[in-house]
């Protein structure tokens, strides 16, 4: 299996992201330059988190509006995984591809720690490894990351259990303890916290590595396997 | 040449966490008869005459300036006179 | 509008323009002799910020000249944009220190994001990716609003540049006391990696060869702002007013992808960044370090605003900007690179043969200077030093100890100091993770960051209590060496040297003159007696405010080694059952505790003594012992003694311990006693463990009580809970900062 | 109740990186017509009427809302005609 992992100008987590997927996981992973013209060669597609154009008019605004991003709607379209983390979720919710926006965190601060988180939905590509409700720790670091959404598509987002993790205590005001959602087909997933930093248990745990598992596990069920 | 000057809201019942310390801070200050504040954006760009100066600017709002999810837009398109 | 080439040279000359400048009469003249004529008004700005002590440190040279900096390890030394230490597996470490204290008092967010961004600038251009982020900050007490928004603005601005760049924040320190009110400190460290194949010179080396600009444009960013403060030129002159730099760390981000792929080009010949000085400092250094001239037009060079006058050009600060020497006839390979990253890269000038710093603008020579003279030829001063009354009076105190009534108080109160308290506000602000390496994030003695691919990591802290260095420069000098390498040890590493960043008031003082002299004085010592070379480093001079002069301060930014991730060792107790030792006898010793503080709200008396022997031998006797895995836990005593230590211990822990003290008791649970750890050992260890490092000596447990007991003979001295402790830890600063000015 | 708007800009001089950002931006999307553009802050407060708002928002502006070292600012005040 084959991930692309997206680099934008200001992404700062791609070579995390890379490291989770090439050698934590042990899948083959490409850094894919945003000025790239196609990404039918990739299998999965993760888009990292970072600062990309500087974070500048609105997180993920101005790289939404790229070419690339194009091109991960039509891999989206096909059904394949698209991982938006952090900056990569906010791109992804910016490009239309998830419903919602982030604000400011509450306090208005940026925040870097570890923080648990409640896995809503295990049936996932990307929770599967995990078991429904299960408590995992990851990283967050964010300014931004306030999910917000009006009531109508909250509706939607519960009818379809397409919010996918929920934070125990919520740092920043995300509506109903957002964490993460998948788009309604299930196979885009934008999320705050960062899977990719924990991947090693030297950094202070490993519960990210069941994400990239889990995408990996459903590739190879659905196309080595041959379901 | 033009001078399009740009206000950004967010919208009516999206919280704004950053007006709300404004105005927080505000009323700490001793400003009390301050009920309340939000905090939007203010862009002034600089543009060359076209045909049509005000359609642009509206499509560049949709496509970029105002997140539509969160965010009103208004402007106003002003000539600018070159010395 | 008044151009700058309408003042002519002997304009310059008769009104005395380049006093403005902070040029002497003395300067003036020995200027006129190297260039056998008047200087211009371009060229005597160029002269001035060449001349300024930032650049060509005319005061402070004779006293760095004593800083041991050479060592086996050592690859690069002072002179460069950083240091560089050889860590074997043919990498290398690059680290550097520096300041950015006055533009932080004026706006803090820029100013301190502005001095990150320099920093980092200075570790890349040496061809080094950027790993690691600390800061040293002081500000005054946290009580006058202002105090508290240059706090908050200058983590914010830390924050906003570090976190965007992608480089991890993992430690630092910050230190309240009145003396930095009106002038806070901010000291900003990057450290750096290099496979060593790839270390850059920053040389403008091959006759013929050419100049690259590269980055942001140049705008009138922090140009001395003196030159226009005569009367006469002051209306028209409105518009060309200094403004405030602001830093871009998405441009910077770029910057660093860019440089880090060019420098792998056959075609570079050398890179510097243009940090203070700009563009002036840059050019003339590079030309000068490889014995060449350097010939820039002008009018090539990318700018911001119009109608910008080769003064301003040259001495604007504007931030993230390089400039490259490239063979000549292979440009387009290096400016196809910039340009994937959307970057502008543009030749600007030619390397020569005449060893002149020739600028062209508009037709017209702007400048035509002995490139050496401005480096070599800067004047050099010995200020006079002069032995404070102040120490005198110190010296003859009789040794204080403070009437301590309740030590759970006394505890209490320590924790609940600024200065001690929980820095969490400041570093959650941080991005301590990103590039998935930080093992050790901060929060603990030393930060600790991973090797990628190998079994090593590197150490990393700041340190420097000006207390110490204010009653007694030379011992607090030699303190601020021994803990941060107590911190690197403590955490398991192997200190490998170390850049200062030397805060000081006004040295035209001869008493400010004298604390600086000490202090290196005993730095250096301590330097050479615990084998940390200073590798690189940065002064800034005259922090002062309503002439009244900050705490000397020279901060130390040290590196140390782990040669096996098996030695990283956390700063907390681990385990139930654990014993606990202290490595060092307590003394009555509280000159500039933080005890002394809470009592007396000043400091006096003498600073804590330190012998740099015994500091050695404990340091590596504790180290040994660490690396023979004997050791589960340490942490150095430092502000707040024993008491505080043990406390420090135990947060974020599930813990408690029981410890027994004897002798007087504030001096076992608060004395500041140097030289000291707090080590957990597991029991199976303990002979060994006790065997191989002599002063340490079992003073209890470790608990799962979740309470910290402190017992004299049978009697309880205090019994708190862990979690209230941590209550008051964590919430002084908070606390103090939501509380109305 | 009186509604007051707050422009604030950067200073002539003073970089501004966002501006640029969005600039490029606008121009790489194909409005090449768009020649520079500045990015401040919008606000909104919401006042009690009072004997001297006009007095009362300048203060504000130089205390809290603007950093008069790199911004300037501007604003209106107008009636509330409450329903
Ligand atoms: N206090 C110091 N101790 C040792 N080296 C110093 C000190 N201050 C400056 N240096 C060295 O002098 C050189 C020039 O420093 P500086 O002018 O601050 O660099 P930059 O131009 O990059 O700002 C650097 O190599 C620096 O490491
Ligand atoms: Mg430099």
């Amino acid at each position: 299996m084959k991930f692309a992992v997206i680099v934008f100008p200001g992404s700062n987590c791609d070579r995390d992201m890379y490291h989770a997927a090439k050698d934590a996981l042990g899948a083959e992973a490409e850094l894919v330059w945003y000025q790239t013209a196609n990404l039918e060669d990739y299998d999965a597609i993760l888009v990292p988190g970072g600062f990309s154009y500087g974070d500048y008019l609105r997180c993920g605004a101005i790289a939404a509006t790229s070419h690339i991003v194009t091109e991960i709607k039509r891999e989206a379209a096909k059904g394949k995984p698209v991982l938006g983390v952090c900056n990569g979720f906010q791109i992804l919710l910016e490009a239309g591809l998830l419903p919602g926006a982030l604000l400011r965190n509450k306090n208005l601060k940026f925040m870097c720690r570890f923080e648990d988180l409640v896995v809503e939905n295990s049936k996932t590509m990307f929770s599967s490894a995990y078991e429904e409700k299960q408590v995992i720790s990851l990283p967050i670091a964010h300014g931004e990351g306030n999910y917000y959404c009006d009531d109508a598509t909250l509706k939607q987002l519960k009818a379809n259990n397409q919010i996918v993790f929920t934070y125990a205590n919520n740092p920043n005001g995300s509506v109903e303890d957002i964490a993460g959602i998948v788009n309604e087909e299930g196979n885009v997933l934008g999320m705050m916290p960062h899977p990719e930093r924990a991947v090693e248990s030297i950094l202070g745990g490993d519960d990210g590595l069941n994400l990239f598992k889990s995408v990996l596990n459903n590739w190879r069920e659905a196309y080595v396997t041959g379901a | 040449m033009k001078k399009v000057k740009i206000y950004i809201t967010l919208k009516q019942g999206v919280l704004d966490p950053q007006g709300k310390a404004v105005q927080d801070s505000l009323n700490t200050l001793g400003y009390e008869d301050v009920l309340s504040a939000r905090v939007g954006k203010y862009m002034e760009l600089t543009m060359d005459d076209h045909a049509d100066v005000e359609k642009q600017v509206e499509e560049m709002c949709v496509k970029l300036l105002a997140n539509p999810v969160i965010e009103d837009y208004a402007y106003t398109v002003e000539e600018v006179v070159v010395s | 509008m008044l151009q700058a080439p309408e003042i002519t040279p002997e304009v310059v000359e008769k009104d005395k323009l380049y006093r403005d400048m902070g040029i002497t009469d003395e300067e003036f003249g020995m200027i006129k002799k190297i260039l056998g004529r008047l200087p211009n008004f371009t060229e005597t700005g160029i002269f001035s910020v060449m001349w300024s002590e930032h650049c060509s440190y005319k005061t402070s040279k004779p006293v760095l000249a004593k800083f041991p900096t050479k060592a086996p390890h050592v690859i690069q030394g002072p002179g460069e944009g950083a240091g560089i230490i050889d860590i074997g597996d043919n990498q290398a470490v690059v680290f550097k220190v520096e300041s950015h204290n006055h533009p932080s008092a004026v706006e803090p967010y820029q100013g301190a994001a502005t001095g990150v961004g320099g920093i980092i600038r200075d570790v890349f251009s040496m061809g080094a990716r950027p790993i690691a982020l600390l800061n040293s900050l002081r500000f005054g007490n946290l009580t006058s609003g202002r105090v508290k928004y240059l706090f908050e603005e200058v983590v914010h601005g830390i924050a906003g540049y570090g976190n965007c760049v992608g480089v991890p924040t993992v430690g630092g320190e910050v230190q309240f006391d009145n003396c930095y009110e009106g002038n806070p400190l901010v000291n900003a460290m990057c450290v750096g990696l290099i496979d060593q194949k790839d270390i850059q010179k920053g040389i403008a080396a091959g006759i013929g060869n050419t100049i690259i600009y590269a980055g942001a444009r140049t705008g009138r960013d922090g140009i001395h702002g003196a030159t226009f403060a005569s009367e006469d030129l002051s209306e028209e002159s409105e518009s060309k007013r200094p403004s405030v730099q602001v830093g871009d760390p998405f441009m910077e981000k770029l910057l660093i992808e860019a440089c880090l792929e060019v420098i792998h080009c056959n075609a570079l010949v050398g890179i510097q960044d243009m940090g203070a000085a700009g563009l002036t400092s840059s050019a003339s250094e590079m030309a000068s370090k490889a014995g060449t001239g350097m010939e820039m037009n002008l009018d090539l060079i990318p700018q911001r605003e119009l109608n910008m006058t080769p003064y301003e050009m040259m001495l604007s600060e504007s931030q993230e900007r390089m400039l490259l020497c490239v063979k000549q006839g292979e440009e387009q390979e290096i400016i196809d690179i910039f340009e994937k990253y959307g970057l502008e890269a543009v030749a600007v000038g030619k390397v020569t043969d005449d060893k002149k710093f020739r600028l062209l603008h508009k037709g017209e020579v702007a400048a035509d200077i002995p490139v050496d003279s401005l480096a070599e030829d800067a004047p050099v001063y010995h200020k006079p030093s002069k032995v404070p009354g102040y120490y005198e009076e110190f010296q003859a105190m009789d040794n204080y100890i403070p009437d301590v009534k309740n030590q759970a108080e006394a505890l209490k109160a320590l924790l609940q100091q600024p200065t001690i308290a929980s820095k969490e506000w400041v570093y959650d602000q941080y991005d301590s993770m990103v590039q998935t390496n930080t093992v050790v994030t901060p929060g603990s003695d030393a930060a600790v960051v991973r090797v990628r691919g190998y079994d090593k990591a590197l150490a990393m802290t700041t340190d420097c209590n000006s207390r110490y260095i204010y009653l007694d420069p030379e011992v607090g000098g030699k303190i601020a060496v021994a803990e941060a390498a107590r911190n690197i040890i403590c955490s398991g590493a192997r200190p490998l040297g170390l850049t200062d960043g030397l805060n000081f008031g006004n040295p035209d003082k001869p008493e400010v003159f004298w604390q600086i002299e000490k202090s290196v004085d005993g730095m250096s010592e301590a330097c050479l007696k615990l084998n940390t070379p200073v590798i690189s480093g940065n002064v800034s001079l005259y922090n002062e405010s309503g002439n009244q002069a900050i705490f000397p301060t020279p901060v130390v930014g040290m590196v140390g080694l782990h040669e096996s991730l098996d030695h990283i060792t956390p700063s907390f107790f681990q385990a139930e059952g654990d014993a606990i030792y202290v490595i060092g006898e307590a003394t009555p010793e509280f000159g500039g505790s933080e005890l002394q503080n809470v009592f007396e709200n000043k400091y006096f008396g003498k600073a804590p003594a330190i012998d740099l022997d015994v500091e050695a031998k404990r340091q590596t006797q504790l180290l040994q012992a660490i690396q023979s895995g004997l050791v589960a836990s340490a942490h150095d005593l430092a502000e707040g003694g024993l008491g505080v230590a043990l406390a420090e211990s135990l947060f974020g822990t599930n813990l408690g311990c029981v410890v027994d003290v004897d002798g007087n008791l504030t001096t076992a649970l608060f004395s500041e006693t140097q030289s000291r750890f707090i080590v957990s050992v597991k029991q199976e260890n303990r002979e060994v463990f006790e065997a191989s490092v002599e002063d340490a000596k079992l003073i209890g447990s470790v608990t799962n009580t979740k309470m910290l007991q402190v017992t004299k003979a049978d009697e309880t001295v205090i019994e708190e809970s862990v979690a209230d402790l941590t209550a008051l830890w964590k919430g002084a600063i908070p606390c103090l900062l939501k509380s109305k000015a």
